[in-house]
């Protein structure tokens, strides 16, 4: 075992990759010489050659439609997009082609394509260097959307995500790309849990935490003040959120009976709208209180200096515990609900 | 003038530098390319009549094409004209849900696809009938798709082309991308990007000059220039030529006449060898024009005359080129007779393999949106799959 | 009132409001002469001009990229996008610069700028033409998405689109275009119900369903399949998308204790996640049966031959109904859940 | 040669066309324009050392200049050099959050806001503070981004500038919608979009130049080609000079010394004349050098060489026109004390801005995201106040 930062997990899983198979490239704007502005790219080039590891223009449907079509041509790309919100100039080639090839062909064509992007707020960044866009590429059938919140999980799931024989968007929490931890270099991939699959990141009995990113760190913080008050949490990191793995999520709501779902992006329509209707597509009799959702506001990321406003944290997560916890919900309270929902405006009116 | 049209020299490298500007120039003061109808000039080896005019620069590739290769272009291009009709017919008659009509753009697509070897890869838009046939595309192959059987139901690997294109324009950058992986695993294969005049405008094919310029990729960008876009004119896309695009990207051009199919032979000959020798990419910009409406939704009377048409039908691609052809006496009337045969029986293939097309099983619609396995799409189906299977019992009862 | 079309009361709805204000004016691509692939525009560029009727070169991204330069300039633009497949090119203007400029300028700028969007499938169109982007916009802080599903809605919702001085992404429902209804031409938008309302397209008893667009005409057919069946469906078109007005539909379910939510487009993540997370939230007590969706599946769209296998039609409807119907939900049935979710499986082991 | 710089000729029309361009190779040929380091020709009027050298088309442009405007240019260059200092400063200190410094980029900035008039319309990328400054913004207005309290702090209808644009190259549309708007009015303003060479790459500046070119916008695009995007040299965007693009577009282009601020003004005014002229968009490729990094967070010892770096500072902007100016006597050591006070003055009113900054309440996070009242997001506003406002009485206890 050897510790090393997410960052630099991602580039020894990159590196790892590359030397595996040679059809393995990367292609993004300031990978090579520079090494990546977050540097996870560094020494690739020099390790690889320019022709593996290229500085494309300044473009990004054009870095991903290239991939596409070298992805025809039998190569295995791997691209960076710069930050989260320099995604959307790409988004009718990933949303149109690299959804879509392998359907529109009846599986004649493969995408073996990778897209890293680093991703999401709490580093203080300039506008459209934090967003979370996850919920665009999860709805989207044809890709694969995954995320990983320790190094272990980066080194390995960037592997598996080269592996792939499908497009993976394969998002980075650049707040974690500095936390460190301890990496099975040696891993091997077929010892590994399957890309799809869930992890239990702290088991617990009282209300099940289900997140992803960098807000895992959040909630296991979140998990160990709620031990001082007495609740236990269950934290569960998505680490797929297409396909998502609604098995593991749905026995531990089974078993607490509560739930709370973290993440940074918005609330409408986002990723947690989603597994709150499936956990209640799946466990509504097992639910003792409605689930909830702690997520970013509906509004653009704010200015750093307000975005601690926006980025859920501890102290909002345990708020929303309390109120699974505290709420029990067998049947509607006189005037209850009402009440429950007094904070919330129901209506546009 | 504001662009370049650079004139290919044959076995010269051509790269856009100032001499080659200096060259056309010098070409273009010889007026050596008569004026095509819309303005520019445009390099041309058949008048409308089917009179061989000379062009020192285009001349020497097509110089070995042999009598064979010249049947076999017209034959193509017979054939597209028929498949074609019948597109057009089968979609009247309810067989087809849509055809968009590649009338009278014959021989772009057939004089540049003939050009192609092998392990070339046409990366085609959705009017590219021509290609997919002379690439050796099935009749299923071209038709299903058409029917709303099949988003693309020919084989890209066995034949190199890839799924027409309806997002307008991505496929350049496609071509791009494919050209690059060519040009990393050492080889001489080539891509072929085709366009129309509308695409242009997309930010897609600009970007994708861009690519193939700073990485001088093997890449060859057609444009098909059929003076409309849906309902615009060219004018709307383009004030200027629009082969005088590519040369501002660091890619020589060349403006042909699209209805000439030796010149596009030609020029796609010149552009190829270009790429093959590692000179990088090269654009094409064939002026022709779409007889028929843009698909067999559009009503073309709401935006252009009978007369522009008709003007158009005169420089007919098939009609100059048999003219040609006769007068060479590479052509007779008992080879005309076995073309239209062939037309005749491809028609015939083609119409029944629209008209006895099978439309897939429910449950297929869940098939190939994962390359691996995916449990809750699994899932997804078998629940569907179940809900039908209620129907059955239902009836059953 | 007059007998219209869907289709053409939204041209109606353009005229009017180009001729009420003149810093109105209309661009997308074969919208002049030709009046549009779907002849929305028929008549408006002979009659306002082509300065004001602009067809634009073949880019959607300069499409909605310049009318945000015209709204900077105090126009007030309606993009038209040919078809719903072909926004995405424009897709990193609307959500980097449309929905945000407002937000990004501190309220300093406007962007009173519609895009009307002919939307989703039924019709036997080819490849990209019939898809269902709504969830990518409800998702994005800083839009208004809405739909009309008569012609009077089309109507008076254009109009108000056009009136808002927020940008407002305008579903056309493709399948709805010919179909007649009356419309009050001289209806004052003052009297009109306001943009963000929704309409209780049909009241009911026994299980409400939420929908809109193209599919509140199917969810009315079901109604009248499933009277004669004896439950009274009271059918729900959201109308706005975003905002949503949880207040109608949280009133409809509290009343039925049971829902079903209908929409073309994929499932995962979509609009019913929304809703059903919402509704979840604001109405746990009074649901009798954990909502169903009834949505597209979670596939690229198919070819037409087989949409009919893709977009929720009457039968999956009355089956979803069904199922909310006969499903009571007190407390775990014994094994009952299990069996219950076992048509779809949970996990992705 | 594939481009076509087109040379600006006093108050005759320049359209790109034929006869233009035979104009552009005669004035080549002439060999008035020096070479610049990177290969290609530019347009100047001041040497490095500040030797005013003539050029023909230029000279027009600038011939009415008073001494009181150069000052003015000179001290807006110098306000500029002294503002982005104090914003390195300040991020080094903490109190900003980053700064993307704009040194050695003055004179383009500078020397093309001079050339607007009120009211023209700027479409700024992130590094033009240069041009904030000149139209006026207020210390606060320009900081205050940087600093992460407002994503846009500048009034912009007051100064008539966007606010600043971090997506590359989107503002290029931006600024070609405006000036449609400004042709529909019948005013004579001009839409400006800046932006770098890098952003050339992108789609959006691509579609920026087929609208423009389509309607005849008038809109000039500025592109500071500085010679780097953040890593990746110019090079790799395109192998031939950037102002080659915009001809085949049917745009004319000028590329000139970015470092000359006489050949910026000069070239803006005659881009700008065109525009009210009706005579549609140009490009200008202001060749310059970006001397400090991209960004603070960036470290350009990693690709480039401080021997690159210091050829380019022989080049300064600054000291160039200074020179030119005192040779001239129209500046001397009073007026240069004069303006180095000023400079004092608006660091030190920057500095108080910056320090001095409060930030916004945490609900107003939720404001101006819609224009007209949204009451769910009211709601989702009201539980968070309720939220905070829990925490108060929690401490309260
Ligand atoms: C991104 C995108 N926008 C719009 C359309 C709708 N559309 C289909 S064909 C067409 C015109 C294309 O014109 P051109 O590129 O000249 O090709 P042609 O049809 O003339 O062969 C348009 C606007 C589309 N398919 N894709
Ligand atoms: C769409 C998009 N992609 C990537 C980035 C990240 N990025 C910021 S500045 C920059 C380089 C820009 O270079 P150039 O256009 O030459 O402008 P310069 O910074 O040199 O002034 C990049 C890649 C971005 N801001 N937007
Ligand atoms: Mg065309
Ligand atoms: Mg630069």
């Amino acid at each position: 075992m050897t510790a090393l930062t997410l960052g630099s997990a991602i580039t020894a899983g990159l590196a790892r990759a590359m030397s595996d198979d040679d059809r393995v490239l990367l292609l993004g704007e300031d990978i090579g010489t520079l090494g990546g502005v977050f540097r996870v790219t560094d020494g690739l080039q020099e390790r690889f050659g320019a022709p593996r590891v290229i500085d494309t223009p300044l473009a990004e449907a054009g870095i991903v439609g290239t991939a596409v079509g070298l992805a025809l041509r039998g190569y295995r790309p791997v691209v960076e997009i710069q930050f989260d919100g320099f995604v959307y100039p790409a988004f009718d080639q990933i949303v149109c082609q690299v959804a879509k090839l392998h359907y529109r062909s009846n599986g004649r064509i493969r995408m073996p394509l990778v897209i890293r992007i680093p991703w999401a707020g709490g580093v203080g960044a300039a506008e459209h260097h934090s967003e979370s866009p996850e919920a665009y590429f999860v709805h989207t059938a044809g890709l694969r959307v995954v995320t990983a919140s320790t190094p272990q999980d980066a080194y390995v799931m960037l592997r598996q995500a080269v592996a792939s024989d499908d497009p993976v968007v394969f998002f980075e929490p650049k707040r974690l790309y500095h936390s460190k931890g301890e990496v099975d270099l040696d891993a091997d991939l077929a010892d590994a849990p399957p890309l799809h699959l869930a992890r239990v990141a702290r088991e617990g009995t009282g209300v099940t935490i289900v997140t992803y990113g960098a807000s895992v760190r959040t909630a296991l913080d979140a998990a160990l003040a709620a031990e001082d008050e007495g609740i236990s949490l269950e934290v569960i990191d998505v680490r797929s959120l297409s396909p998502m793995d609604l098995h593991t999520v749905a026995a531990s709501v089974r078993k607490t009976g509560r739930v709370v779902v973290v993440h940074e992006a918005a609330r409408q329509a986002g990723m947690g709208a989603e597994i709150v209707a499936s956990i209640t597509e799946r466990c509504f009799p097992f639910l003792e209180a409605p689930p909830q959702r702690v997520t970013g506001h509906d509004i653009p990321y704010p200015p750093a200096k307000l975005e601690k406003h926006h980025v859920p944290d501890l102290d909002r997560i345990l708020h929303a515990v309390d109120r699974v916890w505290e709420r029990d919900t067998g049947a509607p309270p006189a005037g209850g609900v009402a009440a429950a929902g007094s904070t919330v405006e129901e209506g546009v009116r | 003038m504001t662009y370049t049209q650079t004139t290919p020299h044959h076995g010269s490298a051509v790269d856009g530098t100032a001499a080659d500007a200096e060259r056309t120039h010098e070409s273009a003061a010889r007026g050596r390319t008569p004026r095509s109808e819309d303005g520019g000039d445009v390099a041309r080896l058949l008048e409308p009549d089917g009179t061989r005019v000379p062009d020192p620069a285009l001349d020497p590739w097509i110089a070995d094409l042999s009598p064979h290769e010249l049947r076999a272009l017209h034959r193509d291009m017979v054939l597209t004209r028929r498949l074609d009709a019948e597109g057009v017919a089968l979609q009247r008659q309810g067989q087809l849900a849509l055809w968009a009509p590649c009338r009278g753009q014959e021989a772009v697509q057939i004089g540049t696809a003939h050009a192609l070897s092998a392990g070339d890869f046409a990366f085609p838009s959705y009017r590219e009938h021509g290609v997919l046939l002379a690439r050796g595309a099935k009749p299923e192959g071209y038709m299903l798709a058409w029917r709303g059987e099949e988003h693309s139901a020919y084989d890209h690997a066995s034949i190199n082309v890839a799924p027409m294109q309806i997002i307008i324009g991505a496929q350049a950058l496609h071509a791009t991308g494919w050209a690059m992986g060519a040009q990393r695993d050492g080889s001489t294969d080539v891509a072929v990007a085709y366009f129309g005049d509308g695409a242009t405008s997309q930010g897609d094919v600009n970007e994708a000059m861009v690519f193939a310029s700073s990485f001088g990729a093997p890449v060859v960008f057609v444009c098909s220039n059929n003076q409309w876009a849906i309902s615009e004119p060219v004018t709307v896309q383009a004030k200027h030529p629009i082969a005088g695009r590519a040369p501002g990207f660091g890619i020589p051009s060349l403006r042909i006449d699209g209805n000439d199919v030796l010149a596009c032979v030609a020029a796609m000959r010149w552009a190829l060898d270009r790429a093959r020798r590692g000179e990088g990419p090269s654009f094409l910009e064939a002026v022709t024009y779409r007889m028929g409406p843009h698909t067999t939704s559009d009503d073309p009377t709401r935006y252009r005359t009978v007369d522009e048409v008709e003007r158009w039908a005169e420089r007919d691609p098939i009609a100059r080129f048999e003219a040609y052809l006769c007068a060479e006496g590479v052509l007779d009337d008992s080879a005309l007779a076995e073309v239209a045969a062939a037309a005749d029986a491809l028609a015939a293939e083609v119409r029944a393999a629209c008209i006895g097309a099978v439309t897939r099983a429910p449950e297929t619609v869940f098939d190939h949106v994962y390359a691996e396995p995916h449990a809750p799409l699994a899932a997804q189906r078998a629940e569907y799959v179940e809900y039908l299977a209620g129907f059955a019992t239902e009836e059953d009862r």
